[in-house]
């Protein structure tokens, strides 16, 4: 059953290939169905592949397939092919099994654009490197898959051109992830120089060789690429401005998938981060930095996308501090669960969106939940889900990270745990504004302003605005990933017996790099402990936005605006790297480099221009100069002669 | 027997110089065109000094060739001057500088 | 100094100096004639000179081409075409307009006579013969040896000097035809007398010529006040 | 080893065709300038063709696994001076070669109406005769004949048919590069005469001339007099200035053999002959070389993301992309090496390509600055995929030809000069900036009115463009092929240099004697 491991990603990839020969002829909504078909296939593959690797023993669930050799020069030889093991097998399975909800959901949500199969012809791709990025058995397959997702995640993200800032968000996406990309490919080389190797099996049985200086080095500059793909500190502006995206493209590749592939690449390190400990520690201060300024900053955002989007950043950053302590399995764990409950808010976002006739203010929604009863419920499991409310998903998986926070520094957990708490703040904030409250909606309809186009709404009439539940398609996605964001901490659960997660990763991350030493009476402590902060961000939330949508007073300018790094960046880095390459081409090249090849044009010119003089005319002074050639050559030879 | 050659040798340099400078300070063209053919002259004289002194018939059959060219030359030049003359009057070799840089 | 004049007979030493005094002052007379044919008279002068001198050194056959080649010929061709351009008039040799040239002109002369005769000093060819065979062959005459020489050794030369004739023969006739009306003239000069580049070209400093006139010339020619030589001149003034 | 002469009917093909083909023109022309046109058009795309024929039966009589030339073929030429008509190929070579017979078709498709012109179409067959005979030469002074040939087509072929400033940017690069050329040749003959010396044999025979012992100083003069050459052909920093205006200027069919054919006779005159005569002193001064190079790169991503006219930008690019072969070229690995050979071709791929699809773009709307230009993707998607594909291929993202590329280089480099490489990734970044920035500003937006009529990619400009993107896509995903017969040949060359020139960088903890001391550390390594 493992042998069908290569039609995983082969099967999406075959999607691309049909839509891009023949998408526009098969139309609207059949391209979107066949894509769906795909990605349903490769996920039914994946459970199969899965199966077969359930049906050995815990010791031996790793297999490898080569399909051909992709590299072979000199002693560096990368072979394309895949590393089954239960990593990549969760990895497969979540992002076939998301993907195809958001494939199906796509289906309706894009039913009225112009280029309908481009879109799927994007995700068909999008899925097929994801797929490749965590099957791949070496690092520079997992590169290729990590640059493909970003170059889908860039064509996904520009995918309604026509607006500049659409395009502009696609074009810093790609850059920022370049960015970490660079360490990536450093990471690459130093391991190649280390090694020998760059296949992860033959790496990883060498690590003993390698100082830790160097392992350090290598781990630093992968993170370095993870940051730029997971938008942790100090690469993450792109992460919101990427929501220009459509709002399906938004849940899969900058909620579920795509940004997670950073997560999943420190968990298939683990073993050099093992070796590793200051380059983890690092991982993890950077990660629980992220968490807490991505939580500060979506409390004062008005934008629906843009809150998620900054929770993105939020939950990211709880990850990478899971992975930083060594606590891996936290960290699949809550990257499992985040991809369930962020889809889901995604897509209950979209379906306002869609309902709202593409806007997205909050602060213009309001008194949805009785017109949308499907949505606001499935929205509210995701709220509490993500805010760690007991017993959704979000509270098994968050306070498995909080705990490991707590075993390696307090200091990490007390910033953790006043994340978690404002998770549930803000969550709250966005789901009152949006489904309760006054209904803001109807007079604030199209005020004029097209910057929300009207490329991604259906041009329906501009009379009254009737928002309902959207059709079968987009609901179906929606009810199951309530239901999982709901029951999906049972995975997981920290007894003992069932912590099947636990059990299924252990061969592959290696055992917790901090031992827990925490009695069974402590660990309740934090789970109620945990369960305490949720309910106190819920009720703040209840308190302060269940009937107002004005709070100036939380909503402070610094917050708003993101804490002025995207200024920043934009003054300093954007606008001075301008500035430098203006001066470098218009001084620089201009003006010494090619001026120095004119200059020396013109000194020849010159020296001509003065020596045409000689060019008397006269026949009678050109003899003359004869006559004293004549004179020089018979001196010179007499004077050799003498000598 | 003659003289030796040196003295022979000593005109012809002179000769040559005399001839030299003729060109040099002369504008007529015609007078120039002249001062050449005493430049050759003295020439032919030299070659037929060493064809004695080395006892070698190659040094007369030079000047045969060199009288044939001059011959030659003589012929074009007056040509070219006479095509000059046609189309400036009075023109000497100062008038014609139409070359200058 | 080898003063070598020890070998020399009587009157071929006085033969050598009275040519040699012919040449001198026939060249010095050449130079500093005022009147072109008075030159030209002084130039036939330095011929005899010349070949008397080759009548000395055994070269009779060459002594006889230069009397009726170089005396006959060349001379005649250069007082026909005095005559025929008319310039057979003395002309001020006082001053040269070019400042220093004549100055200049005649110390470099000096040099190069005084360089010439102390490299000469000391030197002198002692090695083989060259191909072209002996001088002197007994008793034959140097008429012999040297036709020998010259259609045996040199015969490609001399072949080719035939070829130079005839393209001089047809340079010369080219160059001194009279263009027909609107046909192109002969490039050997730029003609700017045409009426866009007068004044222009000559006598100024001529900064460089316009190629349209130069084009301009070459389908035009010579439509300004036109020297006019020999015969009628079907292109005066209309 | 065939028999049949098959390097020199490659040379000799196009450049018979460029002799016979104006011949014919002017017999037709007067009586009927449609035979002519026809005439014109017959001949060269047959000899195009067929040059492109020979060329892939090289390719397939070509025995990979062996470095050494192959086919060689051996004529006394000028014999009084050792001279000889030696022609032969190699890993390095054969897919220039091959590249070169691709892309003068391609140049001749896109010409426009301009291939109808015998003019222009001789100058082209001399140019492809004289590009193809300098990658085929093994005698020095027969390569410096047809390096200096392609510098008459090109002159007149960009003066003749270019843009507005054309008389500028031809004079320009013609003098610059002749200029150059001096040295090469004043190099050339020194080197010989010091082999003629110590062997009493006067021979231009590259294989001979390897064999030279040099003197440290006389090594580096010679290297630096081969270098200037190449240098200012390739063009590596800071002596690309011809090549903006140059590429600018060319019209379209110029500026891909500019950019695509001749940039490479001077990077593959580096690794030809700069790495084959003077191994010593490229060991000396491969680290101002790779410091040349890796400024190149940044330089030229820098530079290249200000300029608004699409032809400079991707001439800028491009001078990165060369920046990144000589480093490769200059690393002295294996990895490096073969890399820079790869990426030769890939940048002949994709500069052509995007010049080419640049090209289209002014067809269509009559200019190059991207402030002209927007919204295109709505008018042209087709296109705007095409160069979304060639973009990304320049930018170097992995399953793209421009990568694989790019990766062996760095991951070379960064076995003996660990920092170099690191600053030359800082390049891969830049690349993205400039030309995504490029891509938004001319294919993301709306369009404007005046480009109501811009119209999709015709067939026959995707008949050429598809070849392009199938090699680059090809080259990106098995490029296996092709890389084994390059190493080969690159192996050979590399031991070469380690020997000659006792390249013994050993970077920390780990010797690097020569390749086999290498591949036997890395066995130890594992052993351990």
């Amino acid at each position: 059953m493992l042998h069908a491991a290569f039609l995983i990603p082969l099967f999406p990839f075959l999607g691309f290939l049909l839509l891009t020969a023949g998408g526009r002829k098969l139309g609207n909504p059949r391209a979107g169905w066949l894509a769906t078909i795909m990605v349903l296939a490769s996920f039914v593959t994946t459970i199969v592949v899965f199966a077969g690797l359930l049906g050995r023993a815990a010791g031996a669930r790793s297999y490898d397939q080569t399909w051909y050799t992709w590299l072979s020069v000199d002693r560096l030889h990368v072979s394309a092919g895949v590393l089954i093991d239960p990593l990549s097998m969760t990895m497969a399975l979540f992002v076939t099994g998301v993907s195809t909800l958001i494939h199906l959901y796509s289906i309706g949500y894009m039913e009225h654009d112009e280029n309908f199969p481009k879109f799927f012809l994007y995700l068909n791709l999008f899925v097929s490197s994801m797929l490749i990025l965590v099957l791949a058995d070496n690092f520079l397959l997992t590169f290729l898959g990590w640059e493909g997702v970003g170059v889908c995640s860039y064509f996904l993200i520009a995918f309604w051109f026509d607006r500049p800032s659409a395009a502009s968000a696609g074009k810093k996406a790609m850059i920022f992830n370049r960015i970490g990309d660079a360490g990536f490919l450093l990471a690459m080389f130093l391991t190649f120089e280390r090694t020998g190797s760059l296949q992860y099996r033959t790496v990883f049985a060498q690590l003993g060789h390698v100082g830790t200086p160097s392992l350090t080095a290598i781990a630093l500059l992968l993170f370095l690429g993870a940051a730029g793909k997971s938008a942790q500190l100090p690469l993450y502006p792109w992460l919101a401005d990427a929501m220009e995206g459509p709002t399906p493209v938004s849940a899969l590749i900058h909620a579920a998938t795509m940004v997670t592939a950073g997560v999943y690449l420190m968990c298939r390190i683990a073993p050099i981060l093992h070796l590793a400990p200051d380059a983890a520690h690092v991982v993890a201060i950077v990660g629980a930095a992220t968490a807490f300024l991505g939580a500060t900053i979506a409390c004062a955002q008005d934008d629906i996308k843009k809150i998620l989007a900054y929770s993105t950043i939020s939950q990211l950053g709880y990850m990478f501090l899971a992975a930083g302590v060594g606590a891996y399995v936290a960290a699949i764990f809550l990257m499992l669960t985040h991809a369930f409950y962020k889809a889901l808010l995604f897509l209950g976002a979209g379906s306002v969106i869609h309902a709202m006739d593409d806007e997205q203010d909050t602060k213009r929604f309001g008194a949805l939940a009785r017109l949308m009863p499907v949505t606001s419920v499935t929205f509210l499991i995701g709220w509490l889900s993500i805010g760690g409310v007991p017993p959704f998903s979000g509270f098994w998986s968050k306070g498995d990270v909080l705990m490991n926070a707590y075993s390696l520094s307090p200091v990490l957990y007390a910033v953790a745990a006043l994340t978690a708490l404002l998770t549930a703040y803000y969550l709250g904030r966005c789901y009152l504004l949006t489904f309760s409250g006054q209904q803001r909606w109807s007079e604030a309809r199209r005020s004029g302003d097209g910057t929300h186009g009207a490329a991604e709404g259906d041009g329906s009439p501009a009379g009254a605005l009737h928002p309902h539940d959207p059709g079968w398609v987009m609901r179906l996605p929606l009810v199951v990933l309530a239901a999982a964001s709901a029951v999906a901490g049972i995975i997981n659960l920290p007894f003992h017996p069932l912590d099947y997660l636990e059990r299924w990763l252990t061969p592959v991350v290696g055992s917790e790099l901090l031992q827990l030493h925490f009695s069974t009476g402590a660990q309740w402590a934090f789970a109620l402990g945990d369960a305490v902060l949720a309910a106190f961000g819920v009720a703040i939330a209840l308190g302060l936005w269940r009937s107002t949508s004005e709070h100036a007073e939380l909503e402070p300018a610094f917050l708003r605006r993101a804490w002025y790094v995207d200024w920043a960046y934009d003054r300093f880095l954007a606008h001075g790297s301008t500035e430098l390459a203006e001066v470098t081409s218009a001084d620089v090249e201009t003006k010494v480099i090619d001026g120095a090849v004119n200059g020396f044009g013109a000194l020849v010119a010159g020296a001509g221009r003065r020596l045409r003089r000689v060019q008397t005319g006269y026949v009678r002074n050109y003899a003359l100069g004869l006559l004293g050639g004549l004179v020089v050559l018979l001196a010179y030879v007499a004077v050799r002669a003498v000598s | 027997m003659t003289v030796s050659a040196s003295w022979y040798l000593t005109l012809a340099a002179a000769m040559f110089t005399i001839g030299a400078v003729g060109l040099l300070v002369r504008r007529n063209v015609l007078v120039m065109f002249m001062c050449v053919e005493l430049m050759l002259n003295a020439a032919n004289l030299t070659f037929v000094t060493f064809a004695r002194e080395l006892d070698d018939i190659g040094g007369q059959a030079v000047v045969f060739f060199v009288l044939v060219v001059a011959a030659a030359e003589v012929v074009v030049g007056l040509g070219i001057i006479v095509a000059i003359y046609r189309r400036r009057l009075g023109a000497t070799a100062d008038d014609v500088h139409v070359l200058k840089g | 100094m080898h003063l070598l004049l020890a070998t020399a007979t009587l009157p071929d030493t006085i033969t050598f100096a009275l040519a040699a005094a012919i040449c001198i002052v026939g060249s010095v007379g050449v130079v500093v004639s005022t009147h072109p044919v008075h030159s030209a008279l002084m130039l036939v002068m330095t011929l005899f000179g010349v070949a008397v001198l080759f009548v000395e050194e055994n070269a009779q056959f060459l002594a006889a081409v230069q009397v009726i080649v170089y005396a006959g010929a060349i001379v005649v061709l250069f007082l026909f075409v005095i005559m025929l351009l008319g310039v057979d008039r003395a002309e001020a040799i006082a001053a040269d307009p070019l400042k220093g040239q004549r100055l200049t002109a005649v110390i470099l002369g000096v040099l190069v006579l005084a360089e010439v005769i102390v490299l000469g000093r000391g030197r002198w060819p002692t090695g083989a013969h060259a191909t072209g065979g002996a001088l002197n062959q007994g008793s034959t005459p140097n008429v012999n040896v040297l036709g020998t020489s010259i259609f045996t050794t040199f015969l490609l030369p001399f072949e080719i000097t035939s070829a130079l004739l005839v393209i001089a023969i047809i340079g010369a006739v080219v160059l001194a035809r009279r263009p027909a009306r609107g046909t192109n003239a002969p490039a050997v000069i730029v003609d700017d007398d045409t009426p866009g580049a007068s004044g222009d070209g000559l006598g100024d400093d001529g900064d460089g010529i316009d190629p349209d006139d130069e084009a301009a010339a070459d389908v035009a020619p010579a439509e300004g006040p036109g020297v006019t030589v020999g015969g009628g001149d079907e292109r005066s003034q209309p | 080893m065939s028999s049949f002469p098959y390097l020199t009917v490659l040379v000799l093909l196009p450049a018979g065709a460029a002799f016979v083909l104006p011949v014919v023109a002017s017999l037709l022309a007067p009586s009927s300038p449609q035979a002519e046109r026809r005439a014109v058009q017959v001949i060269g795309w047959a000899a195009v063709l067929a040059t492109l024929g020979v060329a892939i039966a090289v390719l397939a009589t070509f025995a990979s696994g062996s470095g050494g030339f192959q086919l060689v073929s051996s004529h006394a030429w000028i014999s009084s001076l050792g001279i000889r008509w030696t022609l032969g190929v190699d890993g390095i070579s054969l897919f220039l070669v091959l590249m070169t017979a691709l892309l003068f078709p391609i140049a001749l498709a896109a010409a426009g109406p301009r291939r109808h012109d015998p003019t222009f179409v001789a100058w082209l067959l001399l140019l492809e005769a004289g590009c193809l005979g300098s990658f085929l030469s093994l005698d020095v002074l027969v390569f410096f004949l047809f390096f200096e040939l392609t510098l008459v087509p090109v002159y007149f072929i960009m003066s003749g048919f270019g843009h507005e400033r054309r008389g500028y940017a031809a004079t320009k690069f013609f003098l610059y590069t002749l200029g150059a050329s001096a040295f090469l040749l004043v190099g050339i003959l020194a080197l010989v005469a010091i082999h003629a010396g110590q062997t009493g044999v006067t021979t231009f025979d590259v294989r001979a001339l390897a064999s030279t012992h040099l003197s440290d100083t006389a090594g580096v003069l010679l290297f630096l007099a081969f270098t200037a050459a190449f240098a200012v052909k390739a063009p590596i920093f800071p002596f690309h200035t011809w090549s903006p205006d140059a590429y600018r200027e060319s019209p379209a069919a110029g500026t891909v053999i500019l950019a695509g054919v001749m940039a490479k006779l001077g990077t593959y005159g580096i690794v030809r002959f700069d790495l084959e005569l003077f191994p010593k002193a490229v060991v000396t001064l491969a680290p101002w070389l790779l410091t040349l190079g890796v400024i190149g790169i940044i330089y030229g991503g820098v530079v290249a993301a200000v300029q608004h006219d699409l032809k400079r930008l991707v001439a800028y690019s491009s001078l990165a992309h060369i920046g990144f072969i000589v480093v490769g070229a200059f690393a002295l690995t294996g990895p490096a090496l073969s890399g820079a050979v790869l990426q030769m071709v890939n940048h002949g791929i994709y500069t052509t390509a995007l010049f080419l699809l640049v090209a289209m773009i002014y067809r269509r709307s009559g200019s190059f600055s991207v402030r002209d230009l927007t919204g295109l993707q709505a008018k042209a998607p087709v296109m705007a995929g095409m160069f979304t594909v060639v973009m990304l291929a320049s930018i170097g993202v992995p399953g793209l030809s421009g990568f694989i590329g790019e990766f062996l280089i760095l991951s070379g480099t960064f076995l003996t000069h660990r920092w170099w490489a690191v600053v030359a990734t800082g390049g891969v970044v830049i690349a993205a900036v400039y030309l995504l920035w490029a891509y938004q500003q001319v294919f993301h937006g709306k369009p404007t009115p005046a480009e109501k009529g811009f119209k999709e990619v015709s067939w026959r400009e995707s008949a050429y463009m598809a070849p392009l993107i199938a090699l680059i896509v090809l080259l990106g995903v098995f490029p296996g092929p092709v890389l084994s017969r390059i190493t080969p040949s690159v192996d050979l060359l590399v031991n070469h240099v380690e020997q000659v020139g006792h390249a013994t960088v050993p970077p920390a903890g780990q010797p690097v004697a020569n390749l086999t001391a290498k591949l036997t550390s890395a066995g130890g390594k594992a052993a351990r």
